[in-house]
């Protein structure tokens, strides 16, 4: 069902739990269709230094939330507002075609958190 | 790693008993029980044997009552196309109710695109009907009550005794789907009084794709598919003999073995008792009137499906009634006509137990649930963490 | 006592092979393929491995073609009302032959009653359409052709290539119900150019109770049962996992072996030859385009089910179009409509060779028949005796 890497990323996720000074969060999802994510950043000179999550959701929804993060950091605000769902889903070699709505939360999930950084930072 | 099955309630491991039965049909007794040749009689003799086994453990007067069908779906689906082709000319108006099987309301759903009326019963937080409001339900144009014996996923036992007494009187045929009653509790269409009735054989330690409709003497019944003399006409095509025969030596065993289900239902309410220390978590369905080896818990905060993989990973094998689990959007309907909320419902953990669980699997359970519920817990974003 | 099987026609004998394959599921790989945890998908894996068997076997561009079911009989049902079904608001017209299988015939004639319209295209005395007739039947409001590839009783192969070429050009579905030629001549769905097409394990030496229909891709079909989410929504109900397996497995057998039936073809042509020695007897079905096992002929002034009897006391299965061998009042449909005189069609004689049948099996029966055709006549009123 799902490929090695999803399976990896949902066994041991990456960069879970959130960040108590966060620069940054992006929350998206519904619970009626079952998943929540949530997306903390430390923003340094453009640079995500740091990033978190916490999902409700499927094994797609954690493994989506935890390599969307593992892909974002380190990178700059505009390279991570690059990342789209499917680069999401590649990077996991590929999801379930009925799982494939998950994997577009988590780089929604990103982008949200950007924007909540340039908001409340008035970029 | 140590594997545990909790999942019985989805299909069995099959019994020794009912493979050493069914081994013989597919070496030297191949034959077509069609045939009038010696390959083909002997072949006959055997399947009607099976025929009145199965007769026999749900209490039919007459194994010409048994018609033998590919499983619990089809026997469910030839029960209600069958009356309804029967007697449409009498009336359009089914009862159902909000928690049925699949196999029974999307065959509803798909009798209410064809300009029949269908009439959900609701039921309670408990996933009982409400017989009072399945009286009003009855109008002059009912021709079929099917409403299952017990639920498949929160194990709540319906009052179908109560239910055939009300439809009696209105001269309502009642289907009722015994898919998971069968070798859980005692089924006796006799005592039951109902005109038709549902069983799989993949439920009760037999082999999968074979089940059967019983049909009351007298009831009028229409074939849902066309073909050769099988089954009376009801239901023709090859018969799958193995499989029949498995069945029949599955229904004998499971009518012998209904003393096992107390020790089940013991074990089964040491993990329920067990599960709610944890914070957080509610039974579903009714905390007495349920199957001996249903558990259904929802556990707040976390998603099914990310706990069914959790725990596989652990050895334990599980269900939910989780959307996620079956890539569909709405969670289990079972759970949402309970009245739960998408969120709890989408927690929700089914553990069903069976003749080879032991109380070692439970204490595995017990000491595993928790822990990985926590570590699920510590990811989500919902609840107190 | 000499017992020799000459009713492939009617099942074969299960492959041990194919009995191999199937154990594992009846024993440790017990899950179901729907579940999500390990148990559950180590099975679905294999249940996927199995239609890309039965996939190729047919020359199927993609395994998601394949839907199983439980029989031939079941196939020819969904594959019929399933496109009717899905094409109603375009039309109402079915074309079909007389001398189809009663899984075809009966469906079809079900249909008429609901006030579709069914043209039953005759044959000729060698049981083959005409396709002028097929290529004028075709009207406006034409949605389905459903011709068999060859025939059960008689062996006939149709030109089924042609037909759906005559199909194509107005845009119509074709289905064949090619029960009886897969493993025997070669059957591949590309080549044929069919849209739907109609297997059975148990005619290829696999298990009784499953089947499949092949339906291209882009075919509109609608399900016949309704239920949970297997086999695509198109077939629900808990899979026969063991008899999938298995049928994935005589499926490969079957068209790796292909060659055998040439050697059958030789004794097949040796016992019509035989036969055809006894005075006033004569070939039922097409003297070339036959399938390779299959033997028909009319023993005047003799009954059929007289004759079987007698043989099967002789250690012969066999069979026969004889209405006495059903109970029915009316010998077979299809040499009724190859033009066969009651009389006739009553003293038809099927045998139908398989991989087990030997040189010597043949001589056995070519030194018995004579001798019970001779008895039997020998009581009859009618003939010169
Ligand atoms: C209550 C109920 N009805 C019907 C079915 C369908 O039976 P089967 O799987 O044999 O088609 C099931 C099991 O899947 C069930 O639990
Ligand atoms: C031509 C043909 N079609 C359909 C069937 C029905 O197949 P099954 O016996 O698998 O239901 C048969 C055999 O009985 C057959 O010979
Ligand atoms: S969270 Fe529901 S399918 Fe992924
Ligand atoms: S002669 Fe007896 S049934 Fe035909």
């Amino acid at each position: 069902m799902y490929s090695e890497k999803v399976m990896d990323h949902f066994k041991n996720p990456r960069n879970v739990g959130e960040l108590e000074k966060a620069d940054g969060v992006g929350e998206v999802g519904n619970i009626k269709c079952g998943d929540i994510m949530r997306i903390y950043l430390q923003v340094e000179e453009g640079i995500i230094k740091d990033i978190k999550f916490r999902t409700f959701g499927c094994g797609a929804a954690i493994a989506t939330s935890s390599a969307v993060t593992e892909m974002a950091k380190g990178k700059t605000l505009d390279e991570a507002l690059k990342l789209t769902n499917q680069m999401v889903a590649e990077e996991l070699g590929g999801l379930p075609p009925l799982k494939m709505h998950c994997s577009n939360l988590a780089a929604d999930a990103l982008k949200a958190a950007i924007e909540d950084y340039k908001k409340s930072n008035n970029l | 790693m140590r594997r545990i099955y909790l999942d019985h309630a989805a299909t069995t491991p099959i019994s020794p008993k009912v493979l050493e039965a069914m081994l013989p049909f597919y070496n030297e007794l191949f034959g077509n029980p069609s045939s009038i040749h010696g390959f083909g009689r002997e072949v006959a003799i055997h399947v009607d044997k099976a025929r009145e086994k199965v007769a026999k453990a749900i209490g039919a007067a007459s194994p010409q009552e048994i018609y033998f069908t590919s499983g619990g779906t089809e026997a469910d689906n030839l029960a209600i196309f069958g009356v309804i082709e029967a007697l449409q000319n009498k009336g359009k108006h089914i009862i159902t109710s909000a928690i049925e099987h699949h196999a029974v309301l999307d065959t509803c759903e798909a009798l209410e695109k064809k300009g029949f009326e269908v009439t959900k019963l609701p039921v309670d937080e408990n996933g009982v009907i409400d017989l009072e409001v399945l009286k009003k339900s009855i109008k002059d144009d009912t021709i079929l009550i099917t409403l299952m014996h017990a639920n498949n996923e929160v194990g709540t036992i319906q009052p179908i005794e109560e239910v055939v007494k009300i439809a009696k009187e209105k001269g309502v045929y009642v289907h009722t789907d015994s898919v998971q009653t069968l070798g859980s509790i005692p089924v006796n269409v006799q005592e039951l009084g109902v005109d038709l009735l549902s069983i799989s054989a993949h439920k009760i330690y037999g082999p999968k794709g074979v089940g059967a409709l019983y049909v009351k003497k007298g009831t009028k019944l229409k074939s849902l598919v066309f073909g050769g003399g099988q089954e009376r006409k009801i239901r023709p095509g090859t018969e799958n003999v193995a499989g029949i025969i498995g069945f029949g030596e599955a229904a004998e065993i499971a009518t012998l073995s209904l003393a096992d289900n107390e020790r089940i239902s013991k074990l089964r309410d040491k993990l329920i008792e067990g599960l709610l220390k944890i914070e957080d978590v509610k039974l579903n369905g009714h905390p007495i009137n349920r199957l001996p080896g249903n558990v259904n818990v929802s556990i707040e905060y976390i998603e099914g499906e990310a706990l069914l993989l959790s725990l596989d990973m652990e050895g334990i094998a599980a269900s939910s009634g989780s959307a996620c689990t079956s890539g569909s959007l709405d969670p289990s309907h079972v759970l949402m006509s309970m009245g739960l909320s998408h969120q709890t419902a989408h927690g929700s953990l089914r553990l069903t137990l069976g003749k080879g669980t032991t109380e070692e699997d439970i204490d595995y359970c017990l000491k595993v649930i928790p822990e990985v519920v926590h570590r699920l817990r510590s990811m989500s974003p919902l609840g107190k963490n």
